[in-house]
């Protein structure tokens, strides 16, 4: 295990709950995770199962009403960011940690040049001249691989195609050097190989600096390129957690290893792609017991009234079911 | 840059700025008491603006009420309806009579007779007759004489000219001092009855096409009538009347009004008053001789129109203007002169400021005639809407207004304020279409203006600021007949009425003749409340009787243009406005009755018709009187319109507005302002002023 | 950008005509005759009456009557029946005399809806929110007049000041501070009741354009950078929500030539409403024509300014 | 040692209700409606005001109403409200039915109560129909602009339709060989369309060509008639026209109606735009379905939202601009009362009877204002993007 000096977030038993008309969603039920210095961590898990509101809750970038955090602590850098001001939390956004959105097209404000945005981000948190600020720009676009950054900075975004806005994107999360940044499914809206790019870009920049990142998507493929480690998220909960290795090769959750089923590889070719049945539950009509017991081939009686506990695998290698920690140990 | 404390900034230094100017208003105590000035003006408020200040040109009321203190005409009707004189000082009205020697008839007396034993015949009988004779001043033989006059005739879509060589016979001219329009029928004891109407005018006039013998006869009678009035008045001026400019007003001034309303291009409302004029000549410069056609008795009031300078708009002054303008000095007339905008007159009041839809300011002609107006300045503001003319009214800054019946009731019971009122001219009446049944019947019309409680709506309509009325003249004038009694509100009584001419109660309540319900509409104009609510209160009182009304209300221009106008109506609410004259040809002579005439309901009737011309053509007051009074017998009995009444003018003033008359002997007298019989309060205007505290409260 | 011009030109053109024409027609074949050509006073005789017919062109058929007439307007000759004058002369004017009470009345409403609106979008469903809300839909609601008359009222009776006219009856100062603040002063509550309907229209669209851009992922964007809440709202989301206002600038120019009748009515202000509503009752043809076709131009001429301006503003859109 | 896997149990998924409750579009709406307190107490009062308009209209007509607001009672002017009518001044059988003027009474003594029940619907219909005629408008030419927007309109289109209109017309002007002219000529053009629709593939003749020339299109069309309309100042279009025409009740309406369904068909051509390239109404037109079917049963239903409360806002414009038009005498004309005519008759008497300002001011300030937070409420519920947010 590491240092505890060395983990930059931490995050304690972390509840999120939307409260609008109808029944009060959960959409985040007791989250723990860490992520340390100069690691890249991948949350995976389907869509609505609570990964960027996990995120937008680490940013303060919730938005309150609806949301509500109704429990747990946010640990960066030994500072519980819940009960910081607004004002701290401000200067710690864009500058300490930064955040990289899924859609690059609408992530940008249409009637600012890109250059505008990411100095921005700059001389709001560092006491630099206009010129310097600009000069920084073009060297992150630079660094960001964007071709002719001295004519480009002062692009629109429109004029720019979508990987380079992505590209745009990191600069901008770049601009102060942060040591956490989450990304947020950074790659989903674009084509493969600019995904790749992207991904390739990321980890560069994370071998210059000791920067974590906290990665999130709901690809596979994804984890296994970039992750250090993984958690692996269901019905705003975390099922299982491990090295990238744990969780590829000794999935120890249904979920888990539905996910990887669902995976295409080499082996699988001519074979009917398995997916998994069901759908995830609405945040505010989770079935009682396992979240995941409806969908779960594993399934038994007691699934439905338990709560499952977090099983642990050794290594930090944990997952939540019991049924089949109880099985391996069996068989063992 | 914070946008944000722009955007809270911006709008508190506006509302600051705005707010912050009330404490540099002068407040309404400022501008009445703590103003001196104040008392020497006197301020009007009127709901339009004037739209000419051009007393020959201009026909609405603004306009007219300003004219008439910048302009001042020959004369004007003084306290008690006479006529009194003012640019002119005095006038004198006579006739010439012409007919021409009929050598076709015998006379009764002396046979066939030539020109001149007939004018030496005539002069000696008339002398022996005597007293009734005594206005015919000068019998004399003219010769014949020949001219040419060139005529239009035929339907307006097939018209040709025609000109006419005229070769008169002999006339003989008698010389009246005044007007006699039965000289010819007294004459015709002497000359024979038929010497008149035999005379032939065929003969004596050529025409230089062919036409029809009947045509040509009707063209002849035209030209050449057996007998002719020449009405003529000659006035003199005063002669030290002078314009604004310090010009002197004198007779061609006068000629040159004249010509400005005749010209057609000037296209003035005033052509019809001076239709009847034959010729207008300056005799000298302090002479006026008007000549006219035919016998025209309202003649002498259409001169208190007020005249215009001639040295100001002489056709050279046009045309300079018109150049100045870029404009061609033809497409150029009076009508387009900046004169209407600042008028120059002679009346008590120099024309000053004009701001469209603001105010019109005049301040007093130093000079004038009379002695200068007390007050030194008038200004009329034009405040559109009646709530804030009677607010500013109350703040005493507005002296007077256009005050609503309503509004006196309650502000009467200020002690501040002084209210009068006195009859109007005009009045209101529901009109029948005589040619479509039941309204033929004039039991139907009297039993319809017996179910109306008229005085009900003078009471609670006006708030009691009216009075019956049961003819058509003007209630203050002696025209008016006051013998007629009105209709009583009898609902009974116009049952039984109605019954007599037939009609009987029908199974849904409404009554019945022959199968035919007795239903109709009554149709008014919009935007005028009075006749709304007398169109709600008929249509009820109607409903209690049996009768079925529709009602409608209409825009004017459709109300006249559609209805009224193609006589396409069962009953209407209207109202006439009335002069003091009492000429009633356009509105009750069954001549006019056609469609786009004013007798639209129909009127026939043989003596009312002859009553009617008696009227226009008589210059003796007693005896127009007479006919009046015989013709206002005769349209109430026949009940073409239920008459309803006549409005009474309300006003307020303030209290401390007062005559102030300057006596010769330097002394000053106060008086307090009454109404003078003619509805005209402000008549004695000139000697208005205000003071600063209510006489009553000065010991 | 030739083409574009050229295009809008041609097609503004065409429009306009069509709306003279349309504006033609509907004033003569509608019933009624000129103010000054009164059938029913017993003066007039059919001869004068046709004689104001001709002097007008009545009598000529109807494409006679356009063509003279915009022949006149065209080279400034056209006069008003009612009163001879120049009608251009006339609509200056007016157009003096309306122009503080147009400036003002738009100051008030700009200046007033966007704090408004912007904070009732912020603060959504908050206290602010509901109270503008509701305030704005009551001064929507109030019939105009009625609230003039209160306003009036109690001013008049309360605070003992004259609020009608353009400025106090013959004051006379020789203060040029007096004299100007005294003219605000008789701006103030006419310039309110003609902003009331715009504020509470304009504050209710910025609060929908903010409330649509405060929900969009370039403003979460600009959150995450650390931005403050000014920078937030009042840059990056302020911005983009001030697009479609732009455009609004264009259309604002015809209220140059409008006015409102009621108001100016009540307050005595001589204004353009209250001449086009004369003008309509006394049947005045070339001044309601003539005011009818500049607004046209106007209107056209607005919308191309927009079109222009949003082109300057909008980075996305080119030529 | 990997023991378990997923790939070939056998699977069962429970059939748990973990969804939300699907509600039809409807029911979400009212639900959401519930919700909005101000928009349904909006709602709450305009349906209190319908009931008492049409309350109004089966109290006030008739022969013998039961509230007679005509009843003029000229004794009984102006009396305040609340008050008693005195028995001896009161002519039987034309007191209130109610023992008491509640409203009190105008200056012809008019029960204010029973003309503000008239007025209510009086002015409801002037609203409805006023803005039932711009919705028309609105939908047929926005639809037609949106949907058939592409399509040309040929210069034989205009021809053989002008010729159609002209021939009654020339009839009706009696000028029999005219009229029989246009019409030849109408069939000509029918006969020539029914040719053509007979041979497509062929060639037109050279000398016919000019009619298949492209005039204009249908959206340039309808969108140019927008732009020439919005080139009048509206009210002042309103006042021009109804101060022009012969007053009455269903010119008013009709003339609110004919100056203001500007909005609606741009509205209604952007939906159209804009739903025309959505894959159901693609897959609709695979299917073969008529132009008809596509517009009636797949867009129509989903562009009437918007229609809906811009309808809502218009009803009180409706209201107000006949409120405005009353202030100028060109309101609706008697005997129908609506509250426009009741509030400007009343001015006068401001401080005569403040109740004949005050009751009708007050009521349509209420109104409307329900009309407009209920329309506000529907626009911010119907609102796809703000709605998700709730």
């Amino acid at each position: 295990m590491a240092s505890s000096t060395d983990i930059v977030l931490k995050v304690e038993d972390l509840r999120v709950q939307f409260h609008g008309d109808g029944p009060v969603s959960r959409a985040v039920d007791g989250v723990d995770f860490e992520i340390r210095n100069g690691e890249t961590v991948c949350i995976v898990g389907e869509s609505g199962c609570g990964k960027t509101v996990t995120a937008l809750a680490v940013m303060g970038l919730l938005p309150q009403p609806p949301a509500r955090i109704a429990g747990g602590r946010i640990l960066f850098g030994g500072e519980s960011l819940l009960e910081m001001p607004s004002s701290g939390l401000r200067a710690l956004r864009g500058k300490r940690m930064a955040m990289v959105f899924q859609e690059p097209m609408t992530s940008l404000n249409p009637v600012f040049t890109i250059g505008d945005q990411i100095s921005e981000a700059i001389l709001v948190h560092e006491a630099v001249t206009t010129a310097d600020a600009r000069r920084r720009t073009i060297q992150l676009l630079e660094d960001v691989g964007i071709t002719d950054p001295g004519k480009r900075i002062d692009d629109y975004p429109h004029q720019l195609s979508g990987g380079q806005r992505q590209r745009a994107m990191i600069a901008m999360a770049l601009a102060c050097g942060p040591e956490l940044m989450i990304a947020d499914e950074p790659t989903t809206a674009l084509d493969v190989t600019v995904q790749a790019q992207i991904l390739q870009l990321l980890k560069r920049l994370q071998q210059h600096s000791r920067m974590a990142i906290q990665y999130i998507t709901h690809d596979l493929g994804v984890v296994a390129t970039i992750a250090d480690r993984v958690y692996v998220m269901y019905a705003g909960m975390i099922f299982e957690q491990g090295t990238t290795g744990h969780i590829f090769n000794n999935p120890r959750h249904p979920y888990t290893m539905a996910l990887l089923d669902s995976l295409p590889t080499r082996e699988k070719r001519g074979q009917r792609l398995y997916s998994i049945p069901g759908s995830v539950p609405h945040p505010a009509y989770k079935p009682s017991g396992c979240p995941f017991h409806p969908r779960c081939p594993h399934r038994r009686p007691s699934c439905v009234d338990a709560f499952p506990e977090m099983c642990d695998y050794g290594e930090g290698h944990l997952a939540r079911c019991p049924i089949l920690y109880g099985m391996e140990r069996d068989s063992a | 840059m914070n946008i944000r404390r722009v955007l809270i900034f911006a709008p508190t230094l506006i509302s600051l700025v705005l707010l912050s100017s009330f404490f540099w208003v002068p407040s309404y105590d400022a501008q009445t008491r703590g103003n001196p000035g104040r008392l020497r003006q006197f301020i009007t408020a009127a709901g339009g603006d004037a739209n000419l200040l051009n007393p020959v040109l201009a026909a609405d009321s603004s306009s007219g009420q300003i004219n008439g203190l910048i302009f001042e005409g020959l004369l004007d009707y003084d306290e008690n309806l006479n006529f009194r004189g003012r640019v002119a000082e005095s006038w004198r009205i006579y006739e010439q009579a012409y007919f021409h020697l009929n050598d076709k008839a015998a006379t009764a007396r002396w046979g066939r007779v030539d020109g001149t034993t007939l004018v030496a015949k005539l002069s000696e009988s008339l002398r022996q007759e005597g007293a009734a004779w005594d206005h015919v001043k000068d019998i004399a033989l003219l010769p014949p004489e020949s001219s040419t006059q060139t005529v239009t005739i035929g339907a307006p879509s097939a018209q040709k000219q025609v000109t006419l060589r005229i070769q008169a016979p002999a006339r003989i001219r008698l010389t009246l001092d005044r007007v006699d329009q039965l000289l010819f029928d007294h004459l015709a004891v002497l000359l024979g009855p038929e010497y008149f109407s035999s005379f032939d005018p065929a003969p004596y006039v050529t025409p230089d096409a062919p036409l029809s013998s009947d045509s040509h006869l009707e063209l002849a009678r035209q030209v050449l009538p057996a007998t002719v009035h020449n009405p003529v008045i000659e006035f003199h001026l005063r002669p030290n009347v002078r314009f604004h400019d310090g010009h002197a007003l004198t007779a061609a001034d006068v000629l040159f009004t004249y010509n400005t309303i005749m010209n057609p291009r000037n296209i003035s409302p005033r052509i019809p008053d001076f239709e009847p004029v034959q010729s207008v000549a300056a005799i000298d410069p302090l002479t006026v001789r008007i000549v006219y056609k035919r016998l025209y008795s309202p003649a002498l009031g259409t001169w208190a129109m007020g005249i215009l300078p001639a040295h100001l708009l002489d056709d050279a002054h046009l045309q300079t203007e018109a150049t100045a303008k870029g404009l061609k000095p033809g497409e150029f007339t009076l009508r387009k002169s900046d004169f209407n905008r600042h008028p120059v007159g002679s009346g008590p009041f120099v024309f000053e400021e004009w701001q469209s839809d603001r105010y019109l300011r005049l301040r007093r002609f130093e000079d004038y005639w009379e002695g200068a107006p007390n007050y030194h300045q008038y200004a009329m503001r034009i405040i559109p809407d009646p709530l804030t003319q009677e607010m500013e009214f109350y703040a005493g800054t507005v002296d007077d207004y256009n005050v609503l019946p309503h509004q006196v009731a309650r502000l009467s019971r200020d002690e501040r304020f002084h209210p009068f009122s006195g009859t109007a001219l005009g009045y209101s009446y529901i009109g029948y279409n005589l040619r479509r049944p039941p309204f033929d019947d004039p039991r139907v019309r009297r039993a319809l203006g017996m179910a109306i409680d008229t005085n009900q709506i003078i009471k609670y309509v006006l708030y009691g600021q009216g009075e019956r009325i049961t003819g058509p003249f003007p209630k203050q004038t002696d025209y008016y007949n006051h013998d007629v009694k009105p209709l009583p509100y009898d609902p009974q009584g116009a049952l039984k009425l109605l019954a007599e001419a037939g009609w009987q109660p029908g199974p849904d309540g409404v009554l019945q003749k022959n199968g035919r319900r007795l239903a109709f509409t009554l149709i008014t104009n919009n935007g005028n409340p009075e006749r709304k609510a007398i169109l709600a209160v008929a249509q009820d009182a109607w409903k209690q009787i049996g009768v079925e009304v529709n009602t409608d209300l209409l825009e004017w221009s459709v109300f006249v243009e559609k209805r009224v106008n193609q006589l396409d109506f069962d009953a209407l609410i209207l109202g006439w406005s009335m002069g003091f004259d009492p000429d009633l040809y356009q509105i009750w002579h069954s001549s006019q009755s056609g469609p786009f005439q004013l007798n639209f309901v129909g009127f026939k009737n043989a003596e009312a018709d002859d009553l009617i011309l008696k009227i226009r053509q008589e210059y003796d007051h007693r005896q127009q009187v007479a006919y009046c009074h015989r013709l206002h017998e005769i349209i109430a009995e026949a009940q073409p319109y239920t008459f309803l009444y006549v409005k009474r003018w309300t006003a307020l003033l303030d209290k401390r507005i007062v005559r102030q008359i300057n006596l010769p002997d330097g002394r000053v007298e106060i008086k307090p302002i009454t109404p003078t019989k003619t509805g005209n309060y402000t008549y004695y205007f000139n000697q208005w002023i205000k003071l600063s505290h209510s006489p009553e409260a000065t010991p | 950008m030739i083409a574009f011009f050229g295009r809008s030109v041609v097609q503004k053109s065409i429009t306009l005509f069509f709306v003279s024409v349309v504006s033609f027609l509907v004033i003569h074949l509608a019933p009624g005759q000129p103010s000054q050509i009164d059938p029913l006073n017993p003066k007039f005789t059919r001869e004068v009456v046709e004689r104001m017919r001709q002097q007008f062109h009545l009598d000529k058929p109807l494409h006679i009557q356009y063509l003279l007439f915009y022949r006149d307007l065209f080279t400034g000759k056209t006069v008003s029946w009612k009163d001879s004058r120049p009608v251009l002369g006339k609509i200056y004017e007016r157009f003096l005399n309306s122009l503080p009470l147009f400036i003002l009345g738009t100051l008030l409403t700009w200046t007033f809806s966007f704090p408004m609106g912007i904070r009732a979008a912020i603060q959504r469903n908050g206290p602010f929110d509901k109270s503008t809300t509701f305030l704005s839909y009551v001064l929507i609601s109030v019939p105009g007049f009625f609230f003039a008359y209160v306003l009036i009222i109690l001013v008049v009776t309360h605070l003992n000041v004259p609020v009608i006219d353009m400025q106090t009856f013959g004051v006379t100062s020789d203060s040029v501070m007096v004299l100007f603040m005294d003219r605000v002063w008789h701006l103030v509550l006419p310039s309110i009741l003609g902003a009331t309907g715009g504020i509470a229209v304009l504050s209710r669209y910025v609060r929908g354009q903010m409330l649509e851009i405060i929900g969009m992922d370039y403003v979460r964007t600009a959150r995450a950078k650390g931005l403050s809440y000014d920078g937030v709202y009042y840059r990056h989301a302020l911005r983009n929500a001030l697009l479609p206002f732009v455009t609004m600038f264009g259309l604002m120019l015809p209220g140059l030539i409008g006015g409102s009748v009621i108001i100016e009515s009540i307050f005595g202000w001589p204004g353009m409403g209250r001449m086009a509503y004369e003008a309509i009752l006394a049947r005045d043809y070339p001044v309601i024509l003539t005011l009818n076709f500049i607004t046209g131009v106007l209107v056209l001429a607005g919308t191309f300014i927009s079109d222009l301006l949003y082109m300057v503003v909008d980075p996305r859109i080119r030529l | 040692m990997k023991t378990i896997t997923t790939a070939h149990t056998p699977q069962t998924v429970l059939d748990l209700d973990l969804m939300p409750p699907s509600r039809s579009p409807w029911s979400e709406t009212w639900r959401l409606l519930r919700k909005n307190r101000m928009a349904f107490s909006g709602l709450v009062i305009f349906a209190i005001f319908f009931i008492i308009a049409v309350a109004g209209m089966l109290l006030t007509s008739g022969r013998k109403p039961v509230l007679d607001p005509a009843q003029v009672r000229l004794q009984e002017k102006l009396r305040p409200p609340m008050s008693v009518p005195i028995p001896e001044t009161v002519v039987s059988g034309t007191a209130p039915i109610l023992g008491r003027y509640l409203l009190g009474t105008d200056d012809l003594g008019r029960d204010v109560f029973a003309r503000m029940l008239q007025g209510a619907w009086v002015s409801l219909t002037v609203g409805f129909v006023a803005v039932g005629i711009s919705v028309l408008i609105g939908i047929v030419l926005g639809g037609l602009a949106g949907y058939f927007g592409q399509r040309a309109i040929r210069v034989g289109h205009i021809l053989s339709w002008s010729l159609v209109v002209a021939a009654p017309i020339l009839a009706l002007a009696a000028k029999p060989l005219a009229a029989l002219l246009a019409a030849a000529g109408a069939l000509a053009g029918w006969a020539f369309y029914a040719w053509r629709r007979r041979r497509r593939g062929e060639p037109t003749p050279v000398l016919l060509r000019w009619l298949s020339w492209t005039a204009i299109g249908v959206d340039d069309l309808v969108m140019r008639a927008v732009d020439i309309m919005l080139c009048f100042p509206s009210f002042f279009l309103i006042l021009t026209v109804v101060a022009l025409l012969p007053p009455s009740l269903y010119t008013i309406m009709i003339v609110i109606g004919l100056t203001s369904w500007m909005g609606t068909t741009r509205l209604v051509r952007a939906e159209f735009l804009s739903l025309r390239e959505q894959d159901f109404v693609a897959a609709a037109r695979a299917l073969g379905l008529s132009d008809l079917h596509i517009i009636f049963r797949h867009i129509m239903p989903n562009a009437l939202a918007p229609v809906l409360v811009s309808a809502t806002l218009g009803i009180a414009s409706a209201m107000l601009t006949e409120a405005g038009l009353s202030f100028l005498g060109f309101g609706v004309p008697p005997p129908h009362a609506t509250w426009g005519n009741i509030l400007s008759d009343g001015k006068d008497f401001i401080f005569d009877a403040p109740w004949l300002t005050f009751a009708p001011g007050i009521v349509i300030l209420i109104v409307l204002l329900a009309f407009n937070l209920f329309g506000e409420g529907l626009r911010d519920i119907l609102n796809p993007k703000l709605r998700e947010r709730n």
